[in-house]
C-alpha cells in the first residue's frame, strides 16, 4: 500500500510526484466522515446508551446491537472508522512535524499510518464478530 | 500637522558588514494622524538617520515592496496607520521567515524562485495568432480564478505561515494560490505540467492549513483557500495518473 | 564601492516595468539564441505600472475605427503629436492587447466572453481596456510571469544603472549599474540597450507617481548627449486625494462620476465642456465632453473654479467633488473596488455614501528621451520606450489609457529594432567599457564617499525639498516667465549645492541614500530640461500654460522642444524640430457639444453603443 | 561582510499567534478522537461480546470517570465538524455564474446541514 515511494506511474517529470497525495485524500475524507458521524456516536455511547433508567437503557442497547449487527451498517461502520482513524493520524503525524520533527516526515509515517491500518484491522475483525 | 505629539518608533537594525546579531533602535517622530508606519520610517531616513534601510515605492498597498513585521504583524506599511498604535510605540522589524540582508530589508532570493517554479504563465497546445482576437472567458470562467490572480507578492503570508519557516520545499502561500491561478484560467492547459511540480513531497503538501496567511494577506487572496483546492485536484490529478498515462490526458 | 565584474548579453534592457518586460518578451521570443539582460532597480514586479487603474485603449469592436482613435490622440495632444507614430502607435495597439490577453492578463469581460471596454477622457466612444480598476498591476503581473518562461532573459533585480556605456565608434554597448545587496559596480554589456526607466514625476511634491519615478534613465541619456524631447509637458491629473496624491482612477467617471465644486454645482459645463446631462440620463456620461473631457482641461478648469473662490477647503489644501454616489455600492464594487479600497483608507470617505475629495495632481511626463518612430535615440545602438521616451504619440497632452498600450507597442518595437541592431553590428571592445564601469564606480566613491564628502553640509530631503518647492511654485499647471525664471535659477543653485551633498551611509550593502543621492541628481536634470522648456516656449498648448502666451501659436511652436544638456551643467540648449503631420492638419480642439466629431451621424451612434454595451455600463 | 542574518528556529511558534493556537487545538481534535474511536471499537466489540458482556460495559460507560472523558470526546468531535465545516466555503468554493455562493450558505448545504441530518438519523434510531 505504500504509495509514498517512486515517481507516479508513468511520471518521469522532473520533479517526484510523491505519496502524499494518496495519503491526503484519506486524510480529507476520513475529516468528513469523522465530523459528520463522530460527535453522534458520542452522543449514543456517551449519553443515550448509559443514561436513563434499566428498562429504557436495555431497550437502546438492542436497537444498538440490532443496528449495528446488520449487513450494511457494518460496511459503513467500516468505511467511517477506518477513514476517520486516517485522519487522525495523518494530523498527528503533521502536528509532530509541524512542531518540530519535520526532519523525520518520512520515518513518522510508519507509526502513523501503521497505527491507524493496525486499528482498522481490529476494528474489521470485531465488526466481523459481531 | 494634525497633532504636535511625538510617538516612537523602535527599528531593528542589522549590517551585514559591521554586526553579528541585531539590535533595536528607538527614534521619536512628529505624530501626524494621517501618516501610515512607512511615512515615519521615511521621515526618519530624511531627518534623523539616513541609514536605516527599507525598501518601498508606490505608497498605495499595490508595488508589494514595504512589507515589513510591525508590532510582530506582518503589514504593509504603507497600510498601516499610526493612529491604529498611537500613543503606544511601534515596533517595526524585517519580515520573519526570510533571512534578513541589512535593517528591513530582506533576501527575496527563496521566494522568487518559488514563483518560477509554479510555472506562472498560460501553458497551451494550441496558441492562436493575434489576428484571430482574443480567447473567449465568460465573466463566470473569470470569477473562478480572479481572486487568486489579486496577489501583489508582498510575502506577508510567508511571515504568517509557519510552515515557511520550517520547511525549505514548501513553496509557501503566494506561489501555490498563483499555480492555482493558472490552473483555473480558462485558457490555460498546463495543469499537469504545473502540477508536476505541485505534487512532488512538500512543495503543496507541506500546509497544514494553519490558515493564517490568509488572515494576514492584504489583498484578500486567500491563498489557505487556493492551496486546499488545489491539493484536491492535486489528489485528482495523483489518483488520475494511475488510470491515464501521462500525456494522453493533455 | 566594491570592484567591479562584467557581464555580457546580446541586449541589454534598463528597467523592468511594462515598457522593459515587453521589450524582453519581443527579443526574447524573436531571438531564441540571444541573451537579453533586464536591469532593474526594484524587482520587475514593484514597477510603477503596477500602480495604473484604469485601462488601456485600443480599438476592438466593431462599433469604433482605427482613424478615430488616431484623431482623438491627436488633437488630444492639442496637435504636437507625430501623426506617422500615432498612426503606427493605433494600429498596433489591438494587436499587443491581444497578445496580452493571450498570455493570461485578467481582462473584464463582456457575457458572451469578448473584452469588455469602458469610456475614457478625450476618447469618443468606448475603446479601453481594463482588468476592474487594477489594470496597470494586471498587465504588469501577467508581463512579468510570462518572462519567466523564457530561460534567455537573465534579471538584475535591485541593480541601480548610473551610466551609459558607449564604444569607441559611438554606439551604446551596455550600462555601468550598482548591485545593491553589495554595493558592487557591474558592467553589464550588450550589443545594444533600450531604456525603460519610467516617468520623473517626483520632480514635483504632489504626484501620484512612487518613490523609483525619478526619470533616471532620462537623465542618463540626457548625459549621454541624447536631447529630451517636450520636457515642458506635464500631465496633471484632475482627480487626486488632497495630502497623498494618490490616484483616484478616470474610469470612476468613466462609469458615471462627477465632479462638482462646493456648491454640488457640475462646474466644468462653464468651461466649453458641453452640457451637463443629468446622471440618469441614458447618455450620461457623454464621451469628449464634462467630466469625459481631457485631463488638461479638467485641471485647468480647478484652477479657474479655485481662484473663483469655488472650491473646498480642506486640511489638505482645496478640494472639489468626484461624486460616485449614484452608482451604487454594486457597479463601484465591480467596476471600480480598488476606487473604494483607496478612498476608504487613505480618505477615510466610502464613495457608496460620500463624494471624495479631489485635486489634480502631477501624474504624468509627455516628454522624455528624443526618439524616433522606430524608438532610437541618435545614439546607434541606444533605444527607448515607455514613458521615459518622447516617440512622440502624447504631443502636449496624453490622452487618459493611451500609456499602458504605448508600453506595449512601443517596447515591443524597441526590443525589434535592438534586436536587429545587435545582429547587425555585434563587435565590441569589453576592455574599454569594462574600464568606464571602473571609473564610474570610482566616480561614486569620489563623490559619495570621499571625506569631503563626508564633512559636506547638504542633506538629501533638504535639496529634494527645495526643488519640490520650485517645480510646483514655477512650472505648475499654470505658468509665465517671471515663475519660470525663478525655477530655474533656483535649480542653477541647487545643482550647485549638490555638490556638497552627504550621505551619513558609508557602507556598501543595500545604500539606498546613495540610491537616493543618484536619483536627486537625475532629479535635478530631468527638472533643468523641464523649466528651460517650459521657458522657452512662449505659447499655450495642452498642459502647457503659459499665463503671459495665452494662446497657442502654430506658426512658431508646432514642433518638439529638444533640450540639449550642457557640458558643465548650465542652461540646457533648446532647440526645435517640426511636428510630423501627415492626414491631420491642426485645428481647434473641441470637446463637448462640438466634441471634435468629425461625421455628424456619429453623435447619434455613439450613444446608440452606450445603451447596447449595458452590461459595461 | 558577514552576510545575511537568519533569525533563529522558533520552536515555541505556536504560542506566537492566536491563530497559531485555534490552529493547535484543531489538530489536537484529532488525537481525543482517534481515544475516542478505540473506544467505540470497544463498543463494538462487546456487542460482539454477547449481551451480558454489552450491558456490563454499558454500565461501565455510566460512570462519572466515562462520562467525562465523553464530555471530552464531544467537544473534540463537534469541534472538528465546527471547523471543518467552517472551511468548506474556502476548500470547495461553489459558483453560480459569476457569484459565488455566499460563505454561510455554502456551510450550511454542504456541512452543517447534512451533518445535522446524520446526527439526528443515528440518535433517532437509537431512542426511537
Ligand atoms: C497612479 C497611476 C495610474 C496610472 N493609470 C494609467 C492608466 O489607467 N492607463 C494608462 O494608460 N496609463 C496609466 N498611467 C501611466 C502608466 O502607468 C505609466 O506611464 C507606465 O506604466 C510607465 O511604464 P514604464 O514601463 O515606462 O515604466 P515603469 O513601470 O515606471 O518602470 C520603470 C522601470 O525602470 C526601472 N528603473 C528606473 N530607474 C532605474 C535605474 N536607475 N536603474 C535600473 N532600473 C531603473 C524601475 O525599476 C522600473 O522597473 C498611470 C500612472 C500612474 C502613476
Ligand atoms: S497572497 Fe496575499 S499576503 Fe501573500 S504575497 Fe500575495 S498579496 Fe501578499
Ligand atoms: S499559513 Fe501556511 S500552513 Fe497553509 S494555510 Fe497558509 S500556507
Ligand atoms: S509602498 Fe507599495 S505596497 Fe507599500
Amino acid at each position: 500500500m505504500s504509495a509514498g515511494s517512486g515517481t507516479g506511474p508513468g511520471g518521469g517529470g522532473p520533479a517526484r510526484r510523491s505519496g502524499e497525495a494518496f495519503w491526503w485524500a484519506l486524510f480529507s475524507a476520513g475529516g468528513v466522515m469523522a465530523a459528520l458521524f463522530v460527535p453522534a456516536f458520542v452522543i449514543v455511547t456517551g449519553f443515550l446508551l448509559p443514561a436513563g433508567d434499566a428498562a429504557v437503557a436495555s431497550e437502546r442497547a438492542a436497537a444498538f446491537a440490532e443496528a449495528v449487527g446488520w449487513w450494511p451498517v457494518k460496511v459503513a461502520l467500516l468505511g467511517v472508522i477506518t477513514l476517520s482513524f486516517f485522519h487522525c493520524m495523518h494530523r498527528v503525524r503533521h502536528l509532530l512535524m509541524d512542531v518540530g520533527l519535520r526532519r523525520y516526515a518520512g520515518a513518522l509515517k510508519l507509526p502513523c499510518y501503521g497505527a491507524a491500518l493496525a486499528a482498522s484491522v481490529w476494528a474489521a475483525w470485531v465488526l466481523l464478530g459481531i | 500637522m494634525s497633532n504636535n505629539g511625538k510617538i516612537t518608533l523602535e527599528i531593528f537594525r542589522y549590517h551585514p558588514e559591521t554586526d553579528t546579531e541585531p539590535r533595536f533602535q528607538s527614534y521619536e517622530v512628529p505624530y501626524d494622524e494621517d501618516w501610515v508606519v512607512l511615512d515615519a520610517i521615511n521621515w526618519i531616513k530624511d531627518h534623523i538617520d539616513g541609514t536605516v534601510t527599507h525598501r518601498w515605492s508606490c505608497r498605495m498597498g499595490v508595488c508589494g515592496s514595504c512589507g515589513m513585521m510591525v508590532n510582530g504583524e506582518p503589514k504593509l506599511t504603507c497600510a498601516a496607520f499610526l493612529k491604529d498604535y498611537h500613543p503606544r510605540a511601534v515596533k517595526v522589524e524585517p519580515l520573519v521567515n526570510f533571512p534578513v540582508e541589512r535593517d528591513l530589508v530582506v533576501s527575496m532570493d527563496g521566494f522568487m524562485d518559488k514563483l518560477d517554479a509554479v510555472k506562472p504563465y498560460i501553458i497551451r497546445d494550441d496558441v492562436n495568432d493575434t489576428s484571430e482576437g482574443e480567447y473567449l472567458q465568460s465573466p463566470a470562467e473569470l470569477a473562478r480564478y480572479k481572486q487568486f490572480s489579486m496577489c501583489i507578492n508582498c510575502m506577508l503570508c510567508y511571515a504568517a505561515c509557519p510552515v515557511v519557516g520550517h520547511e525549505e520545499e514548501f513553496l509557501g502561500p503566494a506561489a501555490l494560490a498563483l499555480g492555482h491561478r493558472y490552473n483555473k484560467d480558462s485558457r490555460d492547459q498546463g495543469q499537469s505540467e504545473r502540477m508536476e511540480v505541485m505534487l512532488s513531497d512538500e512543495a503543496m503538501w507541506g500546509c497544514t492549513f494553519v490558515g493564517e496567511c490568509s488572515v494576514v494577506c492584504p489583498k484578500h487572496v486567500d491563498p489557505a483557500g487556493a492551496i486546499q483546492q488545489a491539493k484536491a485536484m492535486g489528489a485528482q490529478e495523483y489518483f488520475k495518473g494511475f488510470v491515464m498515462p501521462r500525456g494522453a490526458g493533455g | 564601492m566594491n570592484h567591479g565584474t562584467t557581464h555580457q548579453h546580446d541586449v541589454i534592457i534598463i528597467g523592468g516595468g511594462g515598457a522593459g518586460l515587453r521589450a524582453a518578451i519581443a527579443i526574447a521570443e524573436e531571438n531564441p539564441s540571444f541573451s537579453v539582460a533586464c536591469v532593474s532597480k526594484v524587482y520587475p514586479m514593484r514597477s510603477h505600472t503596477v500602480t495604473a487603474e484604469g485601462g488601456a485603449a485600443a480599438v476592438i469592436k466593431d462599433n469604433d475605427s482605427l482613424e478615430d482613435h488616431i484623431y482623438d490622440t491627436i488633437s488630444g495632444a492639442d496637435w504636437l503629436a507625430d501623426q506617422d507614430a500615432v498612426e503606427y502607435f493605433v494600429n498596433r495597439a489591438p494587436p499587443e492587447m491581444v497578445q496580452l490577453e493571450h498570455w493570461g492578463c485578467p481582462w473584464s469581460r463582456m457575457p458572451d466572453g469578448s473584452v469588455a471596454v469602458r469610456p475614457f477622457g478625450g476618447m469618443k466612444i468606448e475603446r479601453t481596456w481594463f482588468a476592474a480598476d487594477k489594470t496597470g498591476f494586471h498587465m504588469l503581473h501577467s508581463l512579468f510571469q510570462t518572462t519567466l518562461k523564457y530561460g534567455n532573459i537573465v534579471r538584475y533585480d535591485e541593480h541601480f544603472a548610473s551610466k551609459l556605456l558607449l564604444d569607441d565608434a559611438g554606439n551604446c554597448r551596455g550600462c555601468a549599474a550598482i548591485e545593491l545587496r553589495t554595493g558592487t559596480v557591474r558592467a553589464i554589456l550588450g550589443k545594444s540597450v533600450i531604456i525603460c526607466t519610467g516617468g520623473a514625476g517626483k520632480a514635483f511634491p504632489f504626484t501620484t507617481n512612487g518613490a523609483i519615478k525619478t526619470g533616471d534613465g532620462m537623465a542618463m541619456a540626457y548625459r549621454a548627449g541624447v536631447a529630451l524631447k517636450d520636457m515642458e509637458f506635464i500631465q496633471y491629473h484632475p482627480t487626486g486625494l488632497p495630502g497623498t496624491g494618490i490616484l483616484i482612477t478616470e474610469a470612476s467617471r468613466g462609469e458615471g462620476g462627477i465632479l462638482v465644486n462646493k456648491d454640488g454645482y457640475r462646474y466644468l459645463q462653464d468651461y466649453d465642456l458641453g452640457e451637463a446631462l443629468d446622471v440618469g440620463d441614458p447618455r450620461h456620461p457623454q464621451k469628449r465632453a464634462m467630466e469625459l473631457g481631457p485631463r488638461d482641461k479638467l485641471s485647468q478648469c480647478f484652477i479657474k473654479e479655485k481662484n473663483a473662490g469655488r472650491t473646498i477647503r480642506t486640511k489638505d489644501g482645496d478640494a472639489v467633488h468626484l461624486d460616485l454616489r449614484h452608482l451604487g455600492a454594486a457597479k463601484i464594487d465591480k467596476r471600480i473596488p480598488f476606487v473604494r479600497e483607496l478612498a476608504r483608507s487613505y480618505a477615510g470617505i466610502d464613495p457608496v455614501h460620500q463624494p471624495i475629495p479631489v485635486r489634480p495632481v502631477v501624474h504624468y511626463v509627455m516628454g522624455g528621451i528624443d526618439v524616433d518612430s522606430n524608438s532610437a535615440t541618435g545614439i546607434p545602438g541606444l533605444y527607448a520606450a515607455g514613458e521615459c521616451a518622447c516617440v512622440s504619440i502624447n504631443g502636449a497632452n496624453r490622452l487618459g489609457s493611451n500609456s499602458l498600450t504605448e508600453l506595449l507597442v512601443f517596447g515591443a518595437q524597441a526590443g525589434t529594432h535592438a534586436a536587429r541592431f545587435a545582429m547587425d553590428r555585434p563587435d565590441y571592445d569589453v576592455s574599454g567599457l569594462e574600464a568606464q564601469a571602473a571609473d564610474e564606480g570610482e566616480r561614486i566613491r569620489r563623490d559619495y564617499f570621499s571625506m569631503r564628502t563626508r564633512s559636506g553640509s547638504e542633506r538629501i530631503a533638504v535639496i529634494r525639498k527645495e526643488l519640490h518647492d520650485a517645480m510646483e511654485d514655477g512650472a505648475g499647471i499654470y505658468r509665465d516667465a517671471e515663475s519660470l525664471d525663478a525655477a530655474c535659477n533656483k535649480i542653477a543653485e541647487l545643482r550647485e549645492r549638490y555638490a556638497k551633498i552627504t550621505l551619513d551611509d558609508q557602507s556598501n550593502c543595500f545604500n539606498t541614500e546613495l540610491t537616493a543621492a543618484l536619483e536627486l541628481a537625475s532629479l535635478l536634470d530631468v527638472a533643468q530640461a523641464m523649466a528651460h522648456s517650459a521657458m522657452e516656449r512662449t505659447e499655450s498648448r495642452g498642459s502647457h500654460q503659459r499665463l503671459d502666451h495665452p494662446d497657442r501659436n502654430d506658426d512658431d511652436f508646432l514642433a518638439h522642444s529638444l533640450a540639449f544638456r550642457a557640458e558643465d551643467g548650465g542652461a540646457p540648449r533648446i532647440e526645435y524640430r517640426p511636428v510630423t503631420i501627415t492626414r491631420w492638419p491642426p485645428g481647434k480642439r473641441t470637446y463637448g457639444a462640438d466634441s471634435g466629431l468629425k461625421r455628424p451621424a456619429d453623435a447619434a451612434a455613439a450613444n446608440d453603443d452606450t445603451a447596447a454595451s449595458g452590461e459595461t455600463r | 561582510m558577514s552576510g545575511q542574518y537568519h533569525r533563529p528556529h522558533r520552536w515555541a511558534w505556536w504560542t506566537e499567534r492566536p491563530g497559531y493556537l485555534r490552529f493547535m487545538i484543531r489538530e489536537l481534535t484529532s488525537v481525543f478522537m482517534a481515544g475516542y474511536l478505540v473506544v467505540f471499537v470497544m463498543t463494538l466489540a462487546s456487542v460482539g461480546g454477547g449481551e451480558a458482556a454489552f450491558a456490563e460495559w454499558i454500565a461501565a460507560l455510566g460512570s462519572p470517570a466515562w462520562m467525562a472523558a465523553h464530555v471530552v470526546a464531544l467537544i473534540a468531535a463537534v469541534w472538528h465538524a465546527v471547523t471543518f465545516f467552517g472551511a468548506v466555503p474556502q476548500a470547495m468554493p461553489v459558483f453560480l455564474g459569476e457569484r459565488r455562493l455566499p460563505g454561510p450558505v455554502a456551510q450550511i448545504v454542504m456541512g452543517y446541514g447534512p451533518w445535522l441530518t446524520v446526527s439526528a438519523v443515528i440518535v433517532w434510531w437509537v431512542v426511537r
